[in-house]
């Protein structure tokens, strides 16, 4: 057995894991407050980089300036996707939102497609790429600092969520929509809101998604495996998305290391088969016993 | 009934699902100051009532559909159900509906919302803790992990930190001991009167109700039957046959001698 | 006016087709589906081929999805096993086409009913998820299983009947036609007896359900398992109508658009899955005749095809869930209603 | 719908004496980049034989659908195209295409097809009678770069790192034998999934292999430059190296600081290349002043030799079957491409086994030739 | 029949359904605790308490979708406990919804034909060719439905609507339509006139009894309405706080202070919440 490798490939898999635990958190976020399982995460994510990659090619404005208008736009996007999609589908089936978001992750397909051509394109140099030892195990720098910034931004968002006012809206109209209603919190505002935050951070995702390995019509994949993240974790939990997120790039980056890149999704997927057999709701997430 | 009116229910319409009529033509008032009781059997509508008054209807597909609902001068038709909060109209929902995973503290923070927009500040929630000192106990904990009471203390305790000027209050003693019911209606007197909140509580326990309400309402099928002080329905024989229909006297009609009627047709469509 | 309504049994009343103007059009359809390939150039047979296997499948995952309320996006791979089935037996046992669309079906409702097993625990979205891992997997095996002949897939000959090779859509024609008309038929007969209604139970109320002594488990796996028949049979289909099955020609997207054309055709209506089938089948052929047209004048318009089909397809799902949630099945019903009250009232 | 309608009348009403190429060509999907190129390079070369009054007064006209690189679609489009269209030649956009299709094409026996796909399965005219390369196969490209290994570092080890596609497990099995044969190691083998995005772990595993060269195969850019960059942060030394369809010159430009020095093999001449006379490639650059793609080159070449195969069977006298066109083909000797391939090519089997070592500079942001010409077999 | 007679006949009558001590509990909350009860053969019995006493709850029990943490549920002399609703239906249990629970997307006559699912043996095969058995069973099934339960409940006009679009008192008829399909031993109604007008509960009521006396049917239900269960029970059972606090005769009941004290109540309470106001 050689450890330095394997604390090498585990390293890179937590890396790895830490972009999807930070897209899993978008995705819980709307989750919580809405209900709406949101399948067009991958595709909001791709989105992110190819605004990113259009500010700064595109309209050639510096990597520090693109940043924030990224997250801007992905905040504008989630609030014009609640408005025009979801509040029209609220007391729908879950099933009619979740397929809702499905055609709107084709839509935002097709339009990347229809802007930016199918080629995948390479985002500019912005991370600092100057080798990163732990020990005398590499890291990739890209996957390093994307790794620091997704913890950063989880550990805000738990903090917010956990700490502020708003965070107690929110958890409060994930728990009962009428009981927050007769709060006097606005549900409807709460619900764009978590949109929006949601979006962003799958913007910003998408931008550090995209420096990493590039950005390409196809990238909305990875909402695939966020979302098998998510159901590990729980739907409701964003802790749950934090250990799934890490658990799931730890398992991709082992069976891909040990096993072949080829069993990469096959691993993920029948772990999330495992875990629906055994524990439906994932690790953290809520049971709700069905009312007669 | 000289005070001034703060609710005012006229002619109230509710219908569910567009096919079932819950409210039929219900009237009634609130003044300034006082706690109204609205008692009824199951399924008379007493909570359908609330929910239309606090505009949380819709939540459960139902529609108020003729009729009109006044509070503090205002048709409430044109406020949103969180608005209406932030006006000072604050309702304690059956079940307590307590939000299990927050904390008590979170809890009182949610409500805080309901101060928004009112240029109220947000308070220390002192005097929640004053009149349930059991919650300061407790406030670091998860509500879920809450006694009945204590959940139905701090479903109170939320109304409280929005301030209200009315507080709808739907079955506080379901599912509570007697002694607890003592307690908790205790303190919602002491409320009432310490804080000058109005009140329109809707129970099933007509004596406790009476001990605390000046006035009350007896409704049956959607519309009320019988109104009056207090202090006069306690005294009303009619009260109890009226609405629990123990001990049938009068000219009660027994089901058992219902007619038979059978007609029969073969074509099929 | 609705005229010859009155019915005197009955087996009358139960019928699929209860007018005679109903059976008038039936009849037609029929003589048209017959006369159709002696008019129409060899490009509509092939769509009109594409259309009924699409149509199959749709009815299938109708069955499941549209009656019985669990959602599946593995429908796609589903078909995936039904053709490589058929490619198997068609290269290695060289059985007749009868036995192996047969043998299709059955091995895909096995498969179903593996994959279905995860809906004694779960439901709703949950369950949707659990598809999609199932199709993740079966697209593993797929390509790596040497029987499927790994990423490669298999070719095979064409279907042959009596000797003939029906290796044209002209010929397969008369194969997929009856056999898709014979499953459509199956799936309303179903609706007709105990085993649909208690579909249509769960879906409304898996807990009333119960309470008449429908059991769960046993009506869901029941569910899965003749829906992914469906699937079985129209892949087998679709292996002899393109000769070729690879991993890659059933893709998880191919699963959404079955569930979308359901969606937009009319969820829980056999009428849906055929109108939905047939309209997600044509927008794209329509898209590309638009985007031929447009060549001249629109440089590079071909290439700006996929990225509106992608567009198309996403905003038909978005807007028939919004605007027209019951699907074409409804706006066929209005059409209907108001040519029964015609001239008397419009 | 009557716009439907008149399609299919349009499609039967078609001259008889046209002949027609087809083609199922990935204009969208992950190989859109060949595509696009791949189009123009057919369009212009039909353009070029039409202007000049087709092959014997016979005009080619080319109908092609969109594929978005899926074998099922370039399955859908062959049999669309070939039943509304008397199809003389056909241009297939990938491996498994090729290789699903082939049985099909044999049982109609009415024309001869190519395509992007260089598989060495396909360079056999045993069990591929009506196809043909238009270049080396995969194999003989990695023959090629590794005979130039041999060369330099005798005894070097090798990596492989390819795609989980038909494609990128063409030609690794006979190309691990090969190594054997020219003395060097292959000390690791890593497969990825297509279009990975993440390749941290796989670089972990080529640095643990610490080989002397790598080669990829099986991609287009993706994710090769993430690889060579995160090699060489690591301080690996190894040489990197692609196969043709990872050697255009904008895609290696777009690697970045990863392209310096990333070579690769190429059987056709690159645009800006000026040496010696070359008047197909003059013709390219009239047409189309800016900078055209090495697929483009791959199209231009495949129509030429399909024209160039009807024209000597319409010589010949013989009609316009699979197997003749095939055997005309086969007539094709030192042949002048009009300086697209560098000296003139032959086509004895299936394929067009020539290449040369090119590598990129970073200071003239273009590949330069790195070897001679080598044509294998010679 | 006078009332001795019936009386007499009642408590011959073996029970047909028994409670034996039920406790449930949800994550530490009490919803019944040790009840037990009788319903005999051929009798009325209805459970009635204030709100959140458990009277759904021991439906829910009884159908089968709540396991009890101890006692038995015992029917017709056998052990249920264990069995799954869809077993416990095929013994002949049948059982209406407070809040109804038809299903919406389906006409009346395939909402009634549902009731006799388990009682009916076409197969898959059968299903999709709908020849031999499948024709045969479902034609049966019609007349039956038709003649005997479409009649009886006087729903022949609404037949072919779906059942979505019907005003509420119809719905709760054809939810009774349906249980009587499953051609039950024992009928449990919950709370059969909820929300409904008096001419309207007066509709029901007749039904009910004529279910009993026509049908033979065992009726166990679930009532607020007390003018219509004081007059058609035979048998009251009180619940509150998840225990039985008296049962008995309608007269009985009505007079009984632990039942008034827990609808009205108790007067001693309100009593002291006045004092201690007034200090």
């Amino acid at each position: 057995m050689d450890w330095l490798y394997i604390f090498e490939v585990s390293l890179a898999g937590l890396g790895a894991g830490a972009l999807y635990a930070l897209t899993g958190v978008a995705f819980v976020l709307i989750y919580k407050a809405t209900r709406v399982v949101n399948l067009a995460i991958g595709e909001i994510l791709m989105l992110g980089g190819y605004v990113f990659f259009g500010l700064v090619a595109g309209a050639g404005l510096s990597v520090w300036a693109a940043i924030p208008l990224t997250i801007l736009a992905g905040a504008g996007l989630g609030a014009v996707v609640e408005r025009a999609l979801i509040r029209p589908m609220l007391g729908e089936s879950p099933i009619s939102v979740f397929m809702v978001t499905i055609g709107l992750g084709s839509i935002l397909a097709g339009l990347v497609e229809l802007g930016w051509g199918a080629d995948p394109l390479r985002l500019p140099e912005f991370i600092p790429n100057t080798p990163i030892f732990l020990g005398e195990a590499y890291v990739a720098p890209k996957v390093a600092y994307g790794a620091l910034v997704a913890a950063l931004l989880i550990a805000g968002a738990l903090a917010a969520l956990r700490f502020s006012r708003g965070g107690v809206a929110l958890r409060a109209t994930a728990r009962d929509q009428g009981a927050a209603y007769s709060m006097g919190i606005d549900v409807g505002r709460v619900f764009s809101l978590s949109w929006m935050a949601a979006c962003a951070t799958a913007a910003g995702a998408g931008v550090i998604v995209g420096a990493i390995g590039g950005i390409s019509p196809t990238m909305g994949i990875f909402g695939l495996s966020v979302l098998v993240v998510v159901i590990v974790g729980g739907l409701d939990s964003v802790a749950g998305a934090l250990v799934g997120g890490l658990l799931i790039g730890l398992v991709e980056a082992l069976a891909g290391s040990f096993l072949g890149g080829e069993y990469k999704l096959l691993a993920t997927f029948s772990l999330l088969i495992l875990i629906l057999m055994i524990r439906p709701y994932g690790i953290f997430g809520t049971h709700e016993i069905e009312r007669l | 009934m000289d005070a001034e009116i703060l609710l005012n229910i006229n002619n109230v319409e509710v219908v569910y699902n567009r096919t079932i009529q819950v409210l039929r033509g219900l009237s009634l008032r609130v003044p300034k100051g006082e706690i109204v009781a609205l008692l009824g059997s199951n399924g008379a509508g007493k909570s359908t009532t609330l929910k239309a008054v606090s505009n949380l209807l819709e939540l459960e597909d139902g529609a108020v559909t003729a009729g009109q609902i006044e509070f503090d001068g205002t048709d409430l038709a044109t406020l949103t159900p969180h608005g209406l909060v932030r006006r000072g109209l604050f309702h304690v929902m059956e079940g307590r509906r307590i939000f299990e995973d927050l904390t008590v503290e979170e809890n009182l923070t949610a409500a805080t919302f309901s101060l928004s927009g009112r240029g109220l500040p947000i308070t220390p929630f002192d005097l929640v803790y004053s009149y349930f000192p059991r919650l300061y106990e407790r406030r670091k904990g998860l509500a879920g992990y809450l006694s009945g009471g204590e959940q139905q203390m701090l479903a109170i305790g939320r109304a409280l930190i929005s301030k209200p000027k009315l507080i709808l209050l739907d079955e506080p003693s379901l599912g509570l001991s007697p002694k607890l019911v003592e307690e908790i209606f205790t303190i919602i007197a002491r409320i009432n009167r310490e804080q000058g909140v109005s009140m329109l509580l809707v129970e099933q326990n007509a004596a406790v109700a009476f001990s605390v309400a000046s006035y009350g309402y007896i409704m049956e099928m959607g519309k009320v039957v019988i109104d009056g002080p207090v202090e006069r329905l306690v005294k009303d024989q009619d009260v109890q046959e009226f609405y629990l229909g123990l001990g049938g006297g009068g000219a009660h009609k027994s089901y058992r001698d219902v007619k038979h009627y059978k007609r029969r047709k073969r074509w099929l469509s | 006016m609705r005229i010859g309504t009155l019915k005197l049994s009955y087996a009358a009343d139960e019928a699929l087709f209860d007018t005679k103007v109903q059976w008038i059009c039936l009849a037609l359809l029929g003589l048209s589906l017959i006369l159709f390939p002696f008019v129409a150039g060899p490009y509509w047979i092939y769509m009109a081929c594409l259309v009924a296997i699409n149509v199959a499948s749709a009815t299938g995952l109708n069955i499941l999805t549209g009656y019985t309320g669990l959602v599946s996006l593995g429908q796609a791979a589903f078909m995936g096993v039904g053709a490589y089935t058929v490619a198997v037996l068609e290269t290695r046992v060289g059985t007749p086409f009868i036995i192996n669309l047969l043998a299709a079906g059955g091995m895909t409702a096995a498969v179903g009913v593996v994959f279905g097993i995860p809906s004694l625990r779960v439901k709703g979205l949950y369950l949707a998820i659990a598809t999609i891992a199932a199709s993740m997997i079966l697209h593993f095996v797929f390509s790596h299983w040497d029987l499927t002949g790994g990423t490669r897939g298999l070719s095979m000959p064409p279907a042959s009947l009596f000797g003939l090779a029906l290796d044209q859509p002209h010929k397969l024609y008369w194969l997929i036609i009856p056999v898709t008309a014979l499953m459509v038929l199956g799936a309303a007969n179903l609706f007709r007896t105990r085993i649909g209604r208690a579909f249509i139970a769960i879906r409304d109320r898996d807990i009333s359900a119960e309470v008449l002594g429908i059991p769960l488990l046993q009506t869901k796996l029941t569910s899965f398992a003749l829906s992914s028949f469906y699937a079985g049979v129209a892949g087998g289909m679709w292996a002899y109508f393109f000769r070729v099955v690879t991993p890659e020609s059933f893709p998880l997207i191919n699963s959404i658009f079955y569930l979308a054309a359901i969606i937009v055709g009319g969820m829980g209506t056999i009428l849906g899955g055929i109108l939905g089938a047939t309209f997600m089948t044509l927008v794209p052929e329509v898209l590309k005749l638009v985007v031929g047209w447009l060549t001249p004048w629109v440089p590079d318009a071909l290439s700006l095809l996929a990225p509106i089909r992608t567009i198309v397809f996403g905003a038909l799902i978005v807007g028939f869930l919004i605007f027209e949630p019951q699907g074409l099945a409804e706006i066929w019903q209005r059409i209907r209603r108001f040519f029964h009250l015609w001239p008397f009232r419009t | 719908m009557a716009g439907l309608a008149l399609g299919a009348v349009e499609a039967r009403a078609q001259a008889q004496d046209e002949i027609v190429l087809g083609g199922s060509i990935p204009l969208t999907g992950v190989f859109a980049f060949a595509g696009v190129g791949i189009h123009a390079g057919i369009q212009d070369y039909l353009k070029l034989v039409n202007d000049e009054g087709g092959i014997k007064g016979r005009k080619i006209r080319y109908v092609a659908e969109d594929t978005g690189y899926k074998v099922d679609a370039s399955v859908a489009a062959f049999n669309k195209i070939t039943s509304q269209n008397k199809v003389t030649l056909y241009y297939g956009d990938s491996t498994g295409f090729a290789k699903t299709i082939n049985p099909e094409l044999e049982r109609k026996g009415t024309m001869i097809m190519a395509g992007a796909s260089f598989a060495s399965e396909l360079n056999d005219p045993k069990k591929f009678p009506l196809q043909f390369l238009p270049g080396p196969d995969y194999t003989e490209m990695f023959g090629i770069l590794m005979r130039y290994i041999a060369k330099e570092k005798p005894g070097a080890s090798v990596a492989f790192v390819y795609s989980d596609t038909e494609f990128g497990r063409d030609p690794i099995a006979p190309s691990e034998k090969l190594a054997t044969e020219l003395g060097l190691k292959v000390a690791e083998k890593i497969v990825t999934p297509p279009g990975s995005v993440d390749v941290s772990t796989e670089v972990l595993k080529l640095r643990r292999a610490r080989p002397d060269y790598t080669i990829f195969h099986g991609y287009v850019l993706a994710p090769i430059p993430e690889f060579i960059q995160q090699a060489k942060q690591m301080g690996m030394q190894s040489r990197f190296m692609g196969t043709f369809w990872s050697m255009d010159n904008s895609m290696v430009q777009q690697m970045g600081e990863a392209a310096d020095g990333f070579m690769g093999v190429m059987p056709y001449r690159y645009y800006y290349d000026k040496e010696g006379t070359s008047p197909m490639l003059d013709k390219i650059r009239q047409m189309r002043p800016e900078y055209q793609s090495t697929a483009y080159m791959q199209g231009f070449l495949t129509a030429m030799l399909m024209t160039e195969a009807v024209k000597r069977t319409l010589d010949a006298g013989k009609e316009l079957t699979g197997t003749n066109m095939k055997a005309s083909l086969n007539t094709i000797k030192d042949f002048d491409t009009g300086g697209i391939v560098g000296v003139p090519v032959s086509i004895p089997g299936n394929s067009l086994p020539v290449g040369r070592i090119y590598r990129f500079d970073a200071k003239q942001k273009q590949m330069l030739p790195a070897s001679d010409w080598i044509q294998l077999g010679k | 029949m006078s009332d001795g007679l019936k009386r007499s006949s009642r408590e011959t009558a073996s029970p047909i359904l028994k409670v034996d001590a039920l406790s449930l509990s949800f994550g530490g909350l009490r919803a019944l605790s040790g009840v037990s009860f009788e319903v005999r053969e051929g009798s009325i019995t209805a459970l009635i308490g204030p709100n959140g006493a458990g009277k759904t709850s021991m439906f829910n029990a009884i159908s089968g979708f709540y396991r009890p943490n101890t006692g038995r549920i015992i029917f017709d002399g056998e052990d249920i406990s264990r069995e799954r609703p869809p077993s416990r239906a095929k013994r002949g249990l049948a059982r209406t919804f407070q809040n109804i629970a038809l299903f919406r997307g389906m006409t009346v006559l395939d909402n009634i034909k549902l009731g006799r699912h388990a009682h009916l043996k076409t197969n898959v095969l059968d299903a999709l060719f709908y020849r031999g058995r499948a024709h045969r069973e479902e034609m049966e099934l019609r007349a039956e439905v038709e003649e005997r339960i479409i009649d009886f409940l006087e729903i022949q006009h609404i037949r072919h609507a779906s059942v979505g679009a019907l005003p509420y008192g119809l719905q709760k008829r054809v939810e009774l339509a349906r249980a009587l399909a499953m051609r039950p031993r024992i009928l449990m109604l919950d709370e059969p006139v909820a929300g409904m007008n008096r001419e309207e509960t007066e509709d029901m009521a007749r039904f009910i009894l004529d279910v009993k006396e026509e049908w033979g049917i065992t009726i166990l239900m679930v009532e607020h309405d007390m003018g219509m269960v004081m007059d058609i029970s035979d048998h009251v059972v009180v619940l509150n706080f998840g225990q039985v606090i008296a049962q008995g005769r309608p007269a009985e009941v009505q007079n009984d202070p632990a039942v008034i004290s827990a609808y009205l109540g108790s007067g001693d309470l309100a009593e002291r919440i006045r004092k201690t106001e007034a200090a």
